[in-house]
Order: structure tokens, then sequence, then C-alpha cells
């Protein structure tokens, strides 16, 4: 019955995760510049990784196996964003335009 | 079932060798060779061989685009246009495709029980490793101790070839070299703090995968780029020469001997030991114990020298690099 | 978790312990020699931790609490509302984008705000972060709400209430 | 279940493939990059449940640990560039 629940739980997790991977996917496609682009791809670096790894996680039984995918998960939701940023830094540095209709906003 | 996602995989092999081919921008060449090195790590993986996807995936993940970007800050992006002689390479390169493909026709088919390799050579490796050595990681036996020769030979070329790389990169000494040291990324704060937070990790990791050859995926060569790429992501962040000043030169130079010479010196001690060369089953009372002893040893001197080649190509080329 | 008086031997400390458990949950074989050879793995990693001078300055003193873990949680459903809101644009047939670019200002004496800061807003999809310099962050973002709803000031005000940073100055 | 997942993640792939080799631009290739390279650490992590071989999670964890260290030798390449041009 446990078992049955955890199993369960893991597939819509795996599941859903397959869905955001390949909408982010799509996304990295269709956006129509580079900024925008890093959004939908975003989406691929962090709910798809939440979701995918902790249905395996639900998987590994909770042994050293899961805590090799924590820590999988845990280093990938570190360095993702900081990779972003890099790439946003590198391109802002040589002055890779916007769309031209963005506006700045100062709060 | 994993056949179908080798063979999708194989696909997307292809196409991306193709768009390397057809690219005359350098740049873009190195990205795509980075997505390259990915598939051709998963397609190891998916064929079982999860030690050379791991000697893959330490090498092509951080340290080749590096070497390839330093290398590309000293050259123009563009290719050059080739004047000629193109014809006479796609014959060549067309003769030789199709003698290695007729070549192919004759080998047992893929997983084919049946094939020479799995009725007697396989069969005597995993009993003899499980006999003589008993450790679970038989690719480690393998490699460290039946075939120990072919090992001794693959750390002395790239002992070789570094220190190739190094008379070749390294001769004219760049007298404005501190004045334009890189100051590293100083500037992006969250790149340089994550990058801080992950160093102390991909060191362990690599000395993780170094002494859990014989358990798992991994020995010397893993090892060795892993802890490079520690290194040099401290290089990456802090500046050329703060990562000079953790690891100096002379240091490793020294571990790049030292790991050859290590390696050398057990095969010796066999000797002394009254048996042959490379023989380890002496080195202890006990030739089990003294099986893993001698392999965890010439592991260590791999991922020494391994280390110290790397290492000391990615200065050569840094270093190199800002010349222009 | 830092130690005023002695602060790189009380980082050595939490370091090496940290190393040591990584090992241990890593490898998951407990026989004496591959625990010692674990051991002279965390001996070397700490040591060439400590020539990279990482103990000596600021940058590495990172915070835990269990404010950290709550804040995982609640930028856990962040992520999951905004992921959903990124989906519906990316899957609708016009792409009803407006990107814009804002700039956040927030403490600026303490790097571990900005990171996390910084790194949640990455994270969440909809918004990037573009530059960090000395507490203006300039975000970029996928829609005019999203900007809105960071120009309101909530996550700021939940990554502070995470290291303790008093004042915001908006 | 992993199969489905797999596949997900592979085709995933082959879009990122297409915006590397499309560009237009250096970035997107590098995002493209990027993107390939979480991917791939995905697509090891289920792989290693599909062929029952969990011990080969470390092929992932490496990926985890080190994909970050190209965008990085990207942004120092560009920053070079930029600073030598000045020069």
């Amino acid at each position: 019955m446990m078992n049955l629940a955890l199993d369960t739980l893991s597939w819509i997790l795996l599941l859903t995760g397959s869905v955001f991977v390949i909408i982010g996917g799509i996304g990295a496609l269709r956006m129509p510049d580079l900024y925008t682009r890093m959004h939908a791809a975003s989406v691929t670096e962090s709910l798809a990784p939440i979701l995918i790894l902790s249905g395996l996680i639900l998987q590994a039984n909770f042994g050293l196996y899961a805590v090799k995918l924590s820590a999988i998960l845990l280093f990938l939701l570190l360095s993702g964003p900081a990779a972003s940023n890099a790439l946003a830094s590198a391109a802002l540095l040589s002055g890779h335009g916007m769309r031209s209709q963005d506006t700045k906003d100062s709060a | 079932m994993t056949a179908v996602f080798s063979i999708f995989l194989l696909c997307l092999l292809v196409i991306t060798a193709a768009a390397v081919i057809r690219t005359t921008n350098l740049f873009v060449a190195v990205m795509l060779m980075g997505i390259f090195s990915l598939l051709i790590a998963v397609s190891f993986f998916l064929l079982d061989a999860a030690d050379v996807a791991l000697t893959e995936a330490a090498v092509g993940a951080g340290i080749s685009t590096v070497l390839f970007l330093s290398a590309l800050a000293a050259l123009t992006e563009e290719e050059r246009k080739q004047a000629g002689g193109r014809v006479t390479a796609l014959i060549s390169v067309s003769i030789t495709g199709l003698l290695m493909a007729y070549a192919t026709l004759h080998k047992p088919d893929f997983g084919d029980p049946s094939a020479p390799a799995h009725q007697h050579l396989t069969p005597w490796f995993m009993q003899t490793t499980a006999e003589q050595i008993d450790i679970p990681n038989v690719i480690t036996a393998i490699l460290g101790s039946f075939r120990g020769y072919d090992t001794l030979g693959e750390v002395f070329v790239v002992l070789v070839a570094g220190i190739g790389v190094l008379f070749l990169l390294s001769s004219p000494r760049p007298s404005s070299q501190d004045k334009r040291s890189s100051e590293g990324l100083k500037h992006y704060l969250i790149p340089r703090m994550i990058g801080r937070l992950l160093i102390p990790f991909i060191l362990l990791f690599g000395l993780y995968v170094q002494f859990h050859g014989e358990y798992g995926p991994g020995g010397g060569f893993q090892a060795g780029a892993l802890i490079a790429a520690s290194i040099i992501l401290y290089g990456l962040l802090e500046g050329q020469q703060r990562a000079l000043a953790v690891l100096p030169i002379k240091f490793l130079r020294l571990l790049m001997a030292s790991g050859a010479l290590l390696y050398a010196g057990v095969g010796v001690v066999g000797i002394l030991r009254g048996s042959y060369f490379l023989d380890y089953s002496v080195l202890a009372a006990d030739p089990v114990t003294a099986q893993q002893v001698g392999i965890i040893l010439i592991e260590a001197g791999v991922g020494m020298t391994v280390t110290g080649v790397l290492l000391s190509v990615y200065h050569a080329f840094v270093a190199r690099g800002k010349l222009q | 978790m830092t130690n005023v008086t002695q602060p790189t031997l009380g980082r050595t400390v939490v370091l090496s312990l940290i190393l040591a458990t990584a090992w241990l949950l890593w490898s998951g074989l407990y026989k004496p020699l591959l625990l010692s050879l674990g051991l002279v793995s965390c001996a070397i990693t700490v040591v060439v931790i400590r020539r990279m001078k990482f103990f000596d300055d600021e940058l590495y003193s990172l915070h835990f609490s269990w404010r950290l873990v709550r804040f995982w949680g609640w930028l856990g459903k962040e992520i999951w509302l905004s992921s959903i809101e990124v989906a519906k644009i990316v899957l609708h047939p016009k792409c009803p984008i407006s990107p814009r670019t804002v700039e956040l200002h927030t403490n600026a004496d303490d790097n571990f705000t900005q990171l996390l800061l910084g790194n949640s807003i990455t994270l969440t999809p909809g918004t990037l972060t573009l530059d960090v310099h000395e507490g203006k962050l300039t975000v970029h973002t996928l829609t005019d709400a999203g900007a809105k709803a960071l120009l309101s000031g909530e996550m700021a005000a939940k990554v502070n209430h995470v290291t303790g940073v008093k004042a915001c100055s908006q | 279940m992993f199969a489905v997942t797999s596949a997900a993640i592979a085709i995933t792939m082959a879009l990122a493939l297409i915006r590397a080799i499309n560009g237009p631009s250096q970035y997107d290739r590098i995002l493209a990059v990027n993107m390939f390279g979480t991917k791939t650490v995905l697509l090891l992590s289920v792989l290693a449940f599909l062929m029952g071989r969990p011990d080969f999670l470390d092929l992932a964890l490496a990926y985890a640990l080190i994909n970050f260290i190209g965008v990085l030798a990207v942004l120092e390449f560009f920053k070079t560039k930029a600073t030598g041009a000045d020069s």
C-alpha cells in the first residue's frame, strides 16, 4: 500500500517533470531573443530537475543512492542559476542588445 | 529499449559532427564540441562503459572547453579558407572510411554471446579477478594489473605529450606577464561565490573517484581530470597567478614526473622481490592484498601524472593566450 | 557557525566535518582501508582549500539556519507557480511576452544576501538576474506582471528575513 | 516510466541541439550547451535507474559538479576579448 502510494507519487513527479522539460525545450526554440529564451530554458533548469530527481529519490528507497541524487539536485540548483548569471553577464559585457521595446525601471 | 536511445543519440552525434565541420566560426565549433562530448559520454554510458564515460565527462565538460577557448583567445575566430588539396583529402578519407567499414563487417554482432571475446577472455578475466584480486570492478583489475604494461604506456604517453606541449608553448617567456595578469572574475559575485562553494566538493569528489576505482567507475585518469578541473575553476575565478600560488609550476612538474616514476617504481619493486615487472602479488605477504595495494599505488601514480600534466598545460595555454 | 575570534580554525573544522560527511555518504563502503583513504582525501582537500586562502575572507562564510529551509519551501512553491506561467506563455500561439528590465536595491555589504536573492530570482522562471553589483541587482523579466511582483519586494523581504538583514532600502 | 522520462529529456536535447546549430548569436549557442549539460545530468540519472545500475550515478554527479566550468570559461573568454580590444 505504502509502496504503491510512493510509486504513484514518483510516477506523477517524473511525468510532470518530463512535460516541463519538453515545454522548456520548445520555449528555447520559440522565444524571440536571447534573454527570453533564457527564461524558457530556466524552466528546464529549476523545476524539471526538482521534479525528476525527486521522483527518482522516491524510487531509491531512501538509501545512499537517494543521498547521491539529492547531492546532484543540490549542485544543479546551485550552479544552474550561477551559470545563467555568468552567461547573461557575458552577453551584457559585449553589449548584446535586448529587444527595442524594453523599458528600464528603477525601484 | 536502450538500443533506441543509443540510435537516437548517435543520430544527434552525427548531426553535431556535421555542424562542427560546416561552421567556419571556431567559437561555434568549440561550443558544438562541448555538445558532442556530452552526447558521446551518454552513448558510452548506454554501452555500459561507465569508466570511459566518466573520463569523457571529466575531460570534456570542463577542461577541453577551457583549453580550446584559451587557444582561441590567441587566434582569430574565423577559420581561414583552405587553398586547395581538398579533393585529395576527400578521396583518402573516403578510402580509409570504406576500409574501416569493410573491416567491421567481419566483426561479431553487437552483444553477440558467441563472439570470441565472450568465449574465453571475458570468463577468464571475471574468474581470475575474483580469485586473485578480489575487487568488484573488473575493468580496473584488467587495466591496473592484467594489462598493467598498457596502462604504464598510456601514462608515459600522457607525460610525453604534456612535455611536448610545454616545449611548444612556453618557450618565449612573456615579459609583460605580470602586468597583464588576469584578475579572474572578481566582479561577478554570484559565479564567484558558487564556484568557491563547489571547489572543495569537486576536489573531494576527484579524490573519491581516485580511490573508488576498485569498486565503481573511476580511477586515476578520471580523478586527475577532476582534480585539475577544481584548480582550473579556481584559476578562472581568482586569476591564474593565484592558482599558481596554490600549486606552483615546479610542484606540478614534480607531480607529473613522480606519478610516472611511482608507477614504474612499483613494477621495479616486483622485480626486486623476485618476480616479474609489474607483478604486484609479491608486494605483500598475502597475494590478494598485494594486488590491491599495487593497484591503489599505480592508480595514484596515474592520478598524479594526469593532474600535473593537465594543470601545466592549462597554465601554458593561459600564459600564451594573453601574449597577443 | 563562524567564530569571531578564530574564524580560520572554526571554518576549517566546519569544512572538514562537511567533507567527511560527504565522503561517508558518497562512498557507502565502510572498510578500514577506504575510511583511512577518505581521511587522507579530506586532509588533502582542506590543505588545498587553506592554500587557496578561502578561510581568510568574508566571502566564504555562508550562514545556515532553519529559516533557510522554510525559505526553500516557499521558493519551491514560487518556482512551481511561475513555471506554469512561463509554460502557458510558451504554449500560447502568440507568445504574449512583455520583457522588461528592472533594478532592485538591497543591503550592499552582505554578499550572502545578494547571492541568495540573485540566485532565487534566477531560479524562478520568468525572472533572470543579469548583474549584481554592490547591492544593485539588474533583473530581466519576461512579463510586466513578473516585474511588478518583483518590485513589490516580497522575495527581497523573505531573503532579508532568512539572512537577518534589517532594512532594505527600496 | 523511466523510459518516458528519458525520451522526453532526449527530445529536449534534440531541441537544444537545433538551437545550438541555428544560433543566431554566440550566446544562444552557449545557452544551448548549458541546457544540454543539465539535460545530460538528468538523462544519466534516469538512465542509471532504467538500466538498473544506480552505482553509475557518480557520472551524473561529476557533470553536476563541473558543468559550470565551461560557462565560466566563456565569460572569462569574452572578458579577455573586451579588455584586449581596449588596450
